[in-house]
């Protein structure tokens, strides 16, 4: 146990990050407890204005009022927990201020599960799917090519597609025969209007806090106009001061349903993605220092995020994301510190304890969750455009995303098409977001079936041969879209093992570069006619000391071994072979 | 490879541009060598510097040790992210004084003075 | 009579064209006839296959085989002309080698007119709506501030979604019971694959040809499959081989139903966006030293279209655009002349009657047909993101876009809302296209009021003012969407300006600079405590014998005009006024 | 302002940068002047230069005035698009040699030789 522990909490280190000049309190500052309590809750009740998604899946699931508060109140439990895990820092979970909501992405298909096989299914499903995405997570860095951004980009703009038809509905509120009502759609379009105007014309801290302005406002002009089911009020439950968020009775043991498993394992991949970027995005604005991506600390964020989501599973709820608008919350009040987000998630377990808290967000006016669902997803659309354009188009690409987005577009708008289905799969199919997704992935991985991923450079005369390997290198690199440090530094080496070669008078005749890129290596080879040379590691010298030696033949000789080093330390892996006058030289770099 | 000298604020500024490799280095090291004596203070400008080989860094090192011996300072500045990863691995980055840019290593100089 | 030929005929003067190195032929070339029948016959078999829209609207209409028939050969006849009048040269058309095609945007809100108010309603909308767009079309500079990228954007993405379902029944072909044609889908898979292929691996010909190929290979899968209508062979009409393209008898007089007009008229603004985008396009591709757009060209090209289509009106068929395709085969294969556009035009007047040759177009399988239209889908919603995204996103473009587009799916998804609109409007918002135009169009006339078009800059010691002026224009012209051109060209006449009144001692005091945009002018104006310049223009320096004189104070002499003939040339008004000790010098640059 | 030189394949090259304004249109015109009577061509590289005044160009028509007279010959290369419109707009282009990029410059007098 006690090594368990141990095992637990020592971090792999990772490079040491530095406060930013414009953050108050970097990630591991501890501010003071009155800044803390502030910003603790600030983060907890933007949190909560975000609960709307478990609010929508608590009444599509059928529960009765108090059946939704003690599910959107179990919900609060389950993300603090996340959001708790977030903030501490052990070899599983990050140590960041992420706070956890409920997912846009994954409600249609959680009801979709439920009304198709039953509560305990849906348990089921979550509990595989996020046990699956932990086994996942230690591969990423090999499978970032299944998941390029143009992919990402799909899965964002169809969330943003699949949110608008909830949002309209809830803003106009039409009856059975279809008439629309004023005082809805009013309230609707000045919670949009307020949100809208704070963030374009709001300062950095008001913008940030455009939602819950947004709906402040909507819901009193809900209340004046009469757009709020006052009918509900009548059906409140019986709640206690104090009440234990206890997972509904109906999803008590999981069982588990290969179609619905698959349908909920795909939705967690999309997560994965989102929970990718927002650790990337996050290390990126408290590192003053930040060059490169950390992938131990982007692999432990999304480790803890489905290590909360097992939980939530368990407890009979659906699964979480990182919110960005409490990241850009953090970022524009200047406290990234993680023990907030400690605090935050500590403060969301106790608050899942008093139902009334989760009862004021149920009773939230639908056309004022209708505003903040439509702006929702104009945003979402928009993101995922930037996403899908945030590569260079090709004919591959442009195809990839159209083609999926068609196909996402034809489930929404043509269901009948689903209905003759075979059974198990019609979960997957029913949902726009699924199926855009799935496509986008599978068009993918087909067009890099048609890219060659090893080239060939022979070197002309003429230009330098460090330069020719450097543009080679750029060039294809970014047509597979590897990493620009990883191809950088593979220029570098290069061209270091170049000028050794020819300096050393290794090359005897004709030199090529092989080139070859698997999304886990980039792996450059020189061939050349001659001899293999010696590259074994040596001490680094003491520059301090040849700086202070006497005469220039000291400084030459210190430095000799140089050349050799700084290939070993660019590249992750070297090996020289040599065969019948031919030698090559191998150099490896992760990606 | 290019190399523009000139004065801000009077301290010199050897702004290369282009690769120093085996090729280049040594008209970069001509060059440095002989600026050096002459001036208190000397920011290499490496912004437009998207290759250092170890022949490039060896240069760089002789500029340093010449300053030393003259009593000046030598002060780089604007590194892109591939060579400064070549400084920091090669542990150049210990010994020699880097700045962000060209502009914020002449403020430095000015508010410590030469060497 | 004698004196509007003239009129007509006597172009004004635009800036000469040099042909680009890739091109063989360019727009004023004569090639031989060889060449010119080789080109002639490509363009127009890739607009014939491109007339899939006028046999969908014809059988929309609800015609019988001979009606589809006669429809599309009178439509083959109508763009025949348009194509013609591209390729003149005169007052009112341009003189480029331009292809008329029929408009995947407008057939929907053509259809729908029909349903509503019948065949003349349609006649009078087309015919209206065009004479409109050509009285708008001498206003266009005034207006494109109405109408940025990110409007024209939306435009093409929603026709790109309105396209889907139309794609997708074609391609599934389904029968009563929603059960799906494999042979169908096969076949328009098939068609989708070979064309995707061809334009991602074939080179730039194959490329450009990619939709034919598609085509030819899809009919004959649907063919072998057995995936096509044979019993639509029964149904043919006995044809003679020359037929006259006439009218349907149903159209022969317009009536005019303002809600109709008001409908086809966004349409058309849709297609005046896309004909400017067009005319840009064609004009850059041709021309070596384009450097800024050609405002005559463009507003000819557009006017052209629009004469085109009131006579396809009064023919009583839908309207045309430039076919973007036909713009990249005359790309790809070099010959950009304006004779071939003008034998196309004649050609497919000619083709249109033969109505075997408008036969063959509408026996094209239907899973072909629907391929093409997936293809077509997807690469339009690419190209509206990219459109989108071509101006920098702030918030107010964010959510301008996002917001059209959920409104726009809002329709397209929930038909339902819109069926207790008042009849008039019913034509205008059952288009989920035409909404989200609109809505586009609202709200970026709305967040316009919000932008100052007026700014001031005090100006600072240390920088020089001249570098502060650039920055300054530089950063409002890009925040305003004004031209870089003309942005640059203002930041130079300002430093001029500043420079003269500083060298020449006219400043005594304070300086400040005021710059006002509104579309049609950027108007700069410096205003400073001191007197004012004389600013008069000189006869230019002869250039020549400067170079040649004994010495230099003859050089200096010449040249010290210079100012003043820069700053007047730059500026397109130039004016001075003082008061009162306080002197201001305005600069005023068309936009 | 910033003014580098060197030569490429025995073509001597001047690349300027920055703004050629009043302000410093006198260390351009120092420049300029003191290398022409020792070259037989010169290609002025004006690539990286945004803006340029009626004084900037004077220093031009000077310098192909000296070059003239010298027997050399000077070639503009590498213009934006805006200075090229200063440069049309004034009728300097019609009595000035202008390339499209500098390897285009030194192309056409490597193949027609100086002056």
């Amino acid at each position: 146990m006690r090594r368990a522990v141990d095992w637990l909490t020592s971090v792999p280190i990772s490079a040491p990050k530095a406060r930013p000049d414009d953050v108050l309190y970097g990630t591991e500052d501890r501010p003071p407890a009155g800044v803390t309590m502030i910003a603790v809750v600030q983060q907890a009740m933007l949190m909560l204005m975000l609960l709307v998604y478990a609010v929508i899946t608590g009444e599509r699931m059928g529960l009765d009022p108090a059946g939704v508060v003690r599910f959107t109140s179990t919900c609060i439990f389950g993300f603090g927990l996340s959001t708790l895990l977030q903030g501490l820092r052990s070899r599983l979970t990050p140590g960041m201020l992420m706070v956890a909501i409920p997912s846009p992405v994954a409600f249609g298909t959680y009801i979709g599960i439920i009304s198709a096989w039953g509560p305990s299914a849906a348990v089921g499903a979550v509990i595989s799917a996020n046990v699956i995405i932990l086994l996942i997570t230690p591969q990423l860095p090999r499978l970032r090519g299944y998941f390029p951004p143009e992919v990402a980009g799909v899965a964002v703009f169809m969330i943003g597609v699949m949110i608008i038809p909830e949002g309209i509905q809830r803003s106009l509120s039409p009856d059975a025969a279809g008439i629309i009502s004023a005082p809805s759609m009013i309230a609707s379009v000045v919670t949009l209007a307020a949100i809208v105007l704070c963030s374009i014309w709001g300062g950095v801290r008001l913008r940030v806090m455009s939602l819950i302005v947004g709906c402040g406002i909507g819901t009193v002009i809900a209340l004046l106009l009469g757009a709020f089911d006052f009918s509900s009020l009548d059906n409140i439950p019986e709640l206690g001061f104090f009440a234990t968020p206890l997972p509904s009775p109906a999803a008590a043991w999981p069982t588990f349903v290969p179609a619905a498993i698959l349908a909920y394992t795909v939705i967690e991949l999309v997560h994965l993605m989102d929970q990718v970027a927002s650790a990337l995005t996050m290390d990126k604005l408290s590192d003053k220092n930040w060059v490169r991506a950390d992938m131990s600390i982007t692999a432990r964020s999304s480790m803890a995020n489905a290590i909360g989501n097992v939980v939530c599973g368990a407890l009979g709820t659906l699964t979480g994301a990182t919110s960005t608008a409490n990241i850009g919350l953090a970022h524009a009040s200047g406290v990234m510190s993680r023990f907030v987000g400690i605090g935050t998630g500590l403060l969301m377990m106790l608050l899942s304890f008093v139902p009334v808290v989760a009862l004021v967000i149920v009773l939230t006016p639908g056309p004022v969750v209708g505003g903040v669902l439509i702006y929702t997803a104009a945003f979402m659309i928009i993101a995922g455009m930037e996403l899908v354009l945030s590569r260079m188009m090709n004919s591959k690409r442009s195809f990839t995303v159209g083609f999926s987005i068609v196909i996402g577009f034809t489930v929404v708008t043509l269901p009948a098409l689903v209905q003759n289905l075979p059974e198990w799969s019609r979960t997957i199919a029913a949902s726009g977001l699924t199926v855009a997704v799935l496509t986008a992935i599978v068009l993918n991985a087909l067009f890099r079936i048609g890219t060659s991923r090893t080239v060939t450079l022979q070197f002309e005369e003429g230009t330098p041969r460090a330069v020719q390997a450097a543009e080679h290198l750029e060039h294809w690199g970014a047509e597979w879209g590897a990493r620009r440090e990883v191809v950088m530094r593979g220029g570098m080496a290069v061209g270091e093992a170049l000028e050794l070669l020819n300096d050393g008078g290794f090359i005897k005749g004709a030199v090529a570069l092989t080139t070859r890129f698997d999304e886990i290596n980039l792996r450059c080879t020189i061939t050349y006619e001659g001899e293999k040379p010696r590259l074994e590691q040596t001490a680094a010298p003491d520059l301090e000391a040849l700086l202070n030696a006497e005469d220039d033949a000291a400084l030459d000789a210190g430095l000799s071994e140089m050349s050799t080093n700084l290939i070993r330390r660019l590249a992750d892996r070297v090996s020289v072979s040599s065969k019948g006058g031919k030698a090559s030289l191998l150099l490896e770099f992760n990606h | 490879m290019n190399i523009t000298e000139y004065t801000d604020r009077d301290v010199a500024v050897m702004s290369i541009s282009g690769r120093i490799d085996g090729t280049t280095s040594a008209e970069a090291e001509t060059a440095i060598l002989a600026r050096i004596p002459s001036v208190p203070a000397l920011v290499l400008d490496l912004q437009h510097v998207d290759y250092v080989s170890s022949a490039g860094l060896r240069v760089v090192l002789k500029g340093a040790k010449s300053a030393r011996s003259s009593g000046a300072r030598l002060v780089l500045a604007g590194l892109t992210p591939q060579v400064r990863e070549v400084f920091d691995i090669s542990g150049f980055s210990s010994v020699l004084e880097i700045h962000g840019s060209t502009p914020e290593a002449i403020a430095a100089i000015l508010k410590t003075g030469g060497s």
